[in-house]
């Protein structure tokens, strides 16, 4: 009774997470676009959850709910705005040619899906596939942390996460080389600006909470880098050009702390005669929580770039 | 394979096949955008399908590390795409 | 005793959430729909957390559930503020 | 010994962030760790000639658990390859860019960059790859864009498209191996892949993905624009190392990893792709009027000849004959490496000196930029085929194959290429050397005009005469 | 009391479905958001009431992750920025 249930409600959930993606990329409208991508992370949030998979799902709501909504929705701004709910009046009209192109290219995507399915159904049960979960299960003492995903993301497969920490550092200076930050925006009312005042706090206290928990519950350096930028975002949307952000070199250092404290570690340890990222098990908790606090402070100091979208000046801001 | 999993990892590849196709054929930028983050959630969806073991048993935990760094990459795309597509828009070609 | 007041709560948020959904739907305007939205729904969600606390037994948890509800309420509030704002100025603009 | 597989990946992020701190010594932090990378590139190679393939497991866990590096003759090549076109393109930038500014914002994506190509060229593991690839991709992109002008944004907002595209699909490959087999070892994945339909699709699906990246023709509509485009020192490093880290992942998935799995029919179709490649490129080449996209067109036509050896390699039996014909595939592309960058350098000085690089105008280069005009001269050498640059050596590898397993399609494909080549690089010289008084104030700078030239001449020079060595390397290191 | 949650779970998925249909009928993006908005919400009470059914408390945190940054969304779409007041 309850299995079937609960079948039921996966299947009404993946319906609605597939029926929103679909009509956020039929639709010519930016907006609507991007208002239902925002509700589709949503969903996917709860999808994550659903399947017992929450360090996953925290990240979906930090980033998905808040900063990737808050890029998209900044974006509107600049977007050539085409006369909202005109979807149907001005459907373009394709040639014979580009008619069969676009039949081409949906056969092929179907193709491509059915070929997916079609190889999952060869997946046979005999294989070793809970392999590599038993040996981080096995191991997991002496990563430094009883979060198996946290030890999987910072020991495990420390050198993933280093790499992944250079993406979003390359991002944000990629960012940083396309010019200035985009215009503030304007003073909020006093019933945005009330609120932002305790929830800015509370968003700041809830990475801290993120962070320290994800040793050995779901949480971790993303998560609480991601709601820690959120808090930034948050400021920004009020109307505050001081938002916390550090300028100049101190942005610099912010921005590249998460891959410095991880070379550090890592190279000291090598110095030191360990392999290059293995920590020694007595000390891998309080190294990672130090990776993991920079990490930290890096990523929400990227992602908060990002959605300013530039370098904030250090003159001029005053409006 | 559990009923789950197949649910959830068949709509994954569809996601996948939905965002492959608009990102190839949506006439506007910040669609395609979109569609390719819609191809990363149909991915992740997969991955996480795969390491769903039923109610009650601890899931593989090495799909979900992939994942969230699959979401931070994704971030990052997204941010620099975003910003590429703005400063397009902020000037014209002047010719 | 607990458990069927949980019950009733939680059923009860359930109802709200339901007429909250169909008032977005049926209700003719936007300023209609976001008075029906933002009440059943924070109401809705208000009567599920008690529920919930009162099942879980738990301080803690409640705590952080009442903050949950907390947020929500505020958030609810603003957005729908905003909304509003927002609907009205597009309209002076038409 | 395996220190230096981590001093290739650790220098140059390093690296990255004190020159992204300390911007005003950066140019000297650039050559100085240009020179240590380039160093432990020379000990890895040193390393592997001696003691064979090596692996390092990072952080002490067992690769499968953790990831391991591996380098072995192939890797260890491209890898010096990558660092000497690297240090020779830094030195050119810090000529290139004028203002300081400039630098700064220059310098850590370069660093940036050039760690991606070398954690590419070192992973062992299936998930890290498609790290590096995105690694990789949004640091060209961001390189790309740099000198902020409409086309080159535009075309840098498509290359960053089609790179995510491309890794996506990469990366569905690597959700599919781990659905079927639990591992993202590469090692592991190699002993225990059967031919099946997870086999199959996911070696489907990251082929396409990669091609993509590595601009295969028909997917090559990206490279011309955003390599055209981008900055010089940018352009020579896109075109000569980065489409071909792409290009290596699909050798390593082909002749490695998925070696039980390929079929005969699947590599004559990437053939038959590679002679589209060298046929189109090399006729829009002949058609182009800039210069730049003359050389990116070339590209598109010069990875064609990689592809080409996919249905020859595959028709060898394992053993000496396909090592020998494989040797001539990495000396092709060594050769393209040093050939192409050093050409794009030279284009650059052409552009930057006379302000535009219209081939039409180019009368008479040859009276104010000698050194210039001569290592273009070089690269076209190289480009062709002519003896005794390195591609010489490859193209006669390729054509011995061709006819020792009755292929003579390619070998009629190879000669037309060969010829359009030829075509291309004589109406450049032919404009260059024309007698027309040049109408611009040309003064050259030797930290731009050398690398060009070091560059072309170990493409024309030093690999075609030091060749044998390419395969004593790949021999040793296996 | 889980066959009771069980159920309550599907019918909040019924009442989001409803949420679904004004979001894709709009008119216009006032409507959508406050549509995004209950889905929201109704995403936050599924959180809850799954972390007990599936025994997993770590979603609470979820769920509290997904109530602070619920007015983030709504903030973003209405603000504007400074010099851009010419749309």
């Amino acid at each position: 009774m309850n299995a079937t249930m609960l079948l039921i409600f996966d299947a009404l959930l993946l319906a609605s997470i597939i029926g929103l993606a679909w009509a956020a990329l039929a639709s010519a409208d930016a907006r609507r676009s991007v208002i239902l991508f925002i509700a589709f992370g949503l969903l996917l949030a709860v999808a994550w959850g659903r399947l017992l998979a929450p360090d996953v799902a925290l990240a979906e709501a930090a980033i998905g709910a808040g900063l990737t909504g808050a890029l998209l929705l900044a974006a509107l701004q600049w977007q050539p705005r085409k006369t909202a709910d005109t979807t149907n009046s001005e459907q373009p009209t394709h040639t014979l040619l580009e008619t069969g192109f676009r039949w081409l290219v949906t056969l092929l995507c179907a193709a491509l899906a059915g070929m997916l399915a079609w190889s999952l159904t060869q997946i046979d049960a005999g294989t070793a596939k809970d392999a590599l979960a038993n040996a981080v299960a096995a191991n997991i003492d002496a990563s430094g942390v009883s979060n198996p995903v946290t030890a999987v993301l910072l020991n495990f497969r420390a050198y993933d996460t280093l790499l992944e920490l250079a993406v979003l550092l390359t991002a944000v200076l990629g960012i940083f080389a396309l010019g200035p930050a985009q215009a503030g925006y304007r003073i909020a009312g006093p019933v945005f600006s009330s609120l932002t005042r305790w929830l800015t706090p509370l968003l700041i206290l809830t990475a801290g909470y993120l962070l320290w928990v994800g040793a050995h519950a779901p949480g971790g350096a993303f998560q609480a880098g991601a709601t820690l930028a959120a808090a930034g975002v948050v400021l920004r949307l009020a109307g505050r050009d001081q938002i916390g952000l550090p300028r100049g070199n101190a942005l610099r250092i912010a921005l590249g702390a998460g891959v410095g404290m991880f070379l550090l570690v890592g190279l000291a340890l090598f110095a030191l005669g360990r392999p290059f990222l293995g920590y020694p098990p007595a000390w891998a908790g309080a190294l990672i929580l130090l990776i993991e606090t920079a990490a930290m402070l890096a990523i929400a100091a990227t992602l908060v770039s990002a959605f300013i979208g530039g370098q904030p000046t250090e003159e001029k801001t005053r409006c | 394979m559990l009923t789950t999993q197949w649910l959830y990892a068949l709509s994954g590849c569809l996601l996948l096949a939905l965002g492959l196709r608009s990102a190839l054929l949506h006439p506007a930028l910040l669609q395609r955008i979109l569609a390719i983050n819609v191809m990363g959630s149909g991915v992740f969806m997969l991955l996480i399908a795969i390491a769903y073991r039923g109610p009650g048993m601890p899931p593989d935990p090495i799909p979900h590390a992939l994942v969230l760094t699959g979401i931070v990459v994704a971030v990052s795309a997204t941010a620099l795409a975003l910003a590429l597509a703005r400063r397009l828009t902020r000037e014209q070609p002047h010719d | 005793m607990t458990d069927i007041l949980a019950s009733l709560l939680i059923m009860a948020g359930l109802f709200f959430f339901m007429a909250g959904s169909i008032g977005l739907l049926r209700f003719p305007d936007l300023y209609s729909r976001l008075h029906a939205l933002t009440k059943a729904d924070n109401l809705g969600l208000g009567l599920l957390i008690i529920g919930l606390a009162l099942h879980l037994r738990d301080p803690l948890i409640a705590l952080k559930l009442l903050l949950i509800w907390l947020a929500v309420l505020a958030a609810g509030a603003t957005s729908a503020h905003l909304i509003a704002r927002h609907a009205r100025r597009r309209e002076k603009h038409v | 010994m395996t220190d230096a597989l981590i001093a290739l990946v650790a220098l140059p992020l390093t690296a990255a962030l004190l020159a992204l701190l300390l911007p005003r010594i950066a140019t000297a932090l650039v050559i100085f760790s240009g020179l240590a990378i380039t160093a432990s590139a020379i000990a890895l190679l040193y390393g592997v000639n001696t003691a064979g393939a090596l692996h390092y497991e990072l952080g002490g866990w067992t690769a499968g658990l953790g990831i391991a590096l591996r380098a072995d003759g192939l890797s260890a090549i491209l890898l010096l390859m990558i660092a000497l076109v690297m240090f020779a393109a830094s030195v050119y930038a810090s000529a290139y860019f004028g203002k300081a500014s400039e630098r700064a914002q220059f310098w850590p994506l370069w660093l940036l960059l050039w760690t991606a190509l070398n954690a590419l060229l070192l992973s062992g593991d299936l998930f890290n790859l498609y790290v590096t690839l995105e690694l990789l991709g949004l640091s060209a992109v961001a390189l790309a864009a740099l000198s902020g002008k409409h086309a080159a944004v535009q075309a840098a907002l498509r290359y960053l498209l089609v790179g995510l595209l491309g890794s996506m699909l990469f990366l569905v490959g690597v959700a599919l191996l781990y659905a079927g087999y639990a591992t993202l070892d590469l090692a592991t994945l190699t002993q225990v892949v059967k031919p099946g339909p997870i086999a199959w699709s996911a070696l489907t699906l990251m082929t396409f993905g990669l091609l993509l990246k590595t601009a295969l023709f028909p997917l090559h509509f990206w490279l011309p624009p955003a390599h055209g485009s981008a900055p010089a020192p940018v352009s020579a490093v896109l075109s000569a190392l980065v489409v071909k880290a792409a290009f290596y992942l699909v050798l390593r998935l082909w002749l490695d990893v998925f070696a039980d799995i390929v079929t005969p029919t699947a590599a004559n179709l990437l053939g038959v792709l590679g002679a589209g490649a060298v046929l189109w490129g090399s006729w829009q080449a002949l058609r182009a009027e800039r210069l730049k996209l003359l050389a990116a067109y070339s590209t598109v036509a010069q990875l064609g000849y990689l592809f080409l050896f996919f249905p020859l390699l595959l028709a060898l039996p394992p053993g000496p004959a396909r090592d020998v014909a494989t040797g001539g595939l990495v000396m092709l592309a060594l050769t393209h490496g040093f050939a192409k960058a050093g050409l794009f350098l030279a284009i650059g000085i052409v552009q930057q000196r006379s302000g535009h690089d219209n081939i039409q105008e180019l009368g008479g280069m040859v009276q104010r930029l000698p050194l210039t005009t001569f290592a273009i001269a070089l690269a076209g050498v190289a480009l062709i085929g002519l003896p005794p640059s390195g591609t010489f050596l490859g193209k006669w590898q390729l054509i011995s194959a061709a006819i020792a397993t009755g292929q003579w399609l390619w070998v009629a494909v190879t000669a037309i290429g060969s010829l359009l080549a030829a075509a291309y690089i004589f109406r450049i010289l032919g404009h260059a050397f024309g007698n027309q008084p040049y109408p611009h104030q040309a003064v050259a700078v030797a930290r731009e005009e050398w690398p060009a030239l070091l560059l072309t001449l170990t493409a024309t020079l030093v690999l075609g005469l030091a060749g044998a060595h390419v395969w004593t390397l790949l021999e040793n290191g296996s | 009391m889980t066959e009771l949650l069980a159920i309550v779970t599907l019918g909040l998925m019924f009442s989001l479905f409803l949420g679904l249909l004004r979001i894709l009928r709009g008119p216009g993006a006032g409507n959508r958001m406050l549509a995004a908005q209950l889905i929201g919400t109704t995403g936050v009470a599924m959180l809850l009431l799954l972390s007990l059914l599936l025994d997993q408390y770590a979603l609470i945190d979820v769920a509290l992750i997904l109530a602070l940054l619920a007015a983030v969304a709504a903030a973003a779409f209405t603000g504007q920025q400074r010099e851009s007041g010419h749309d």
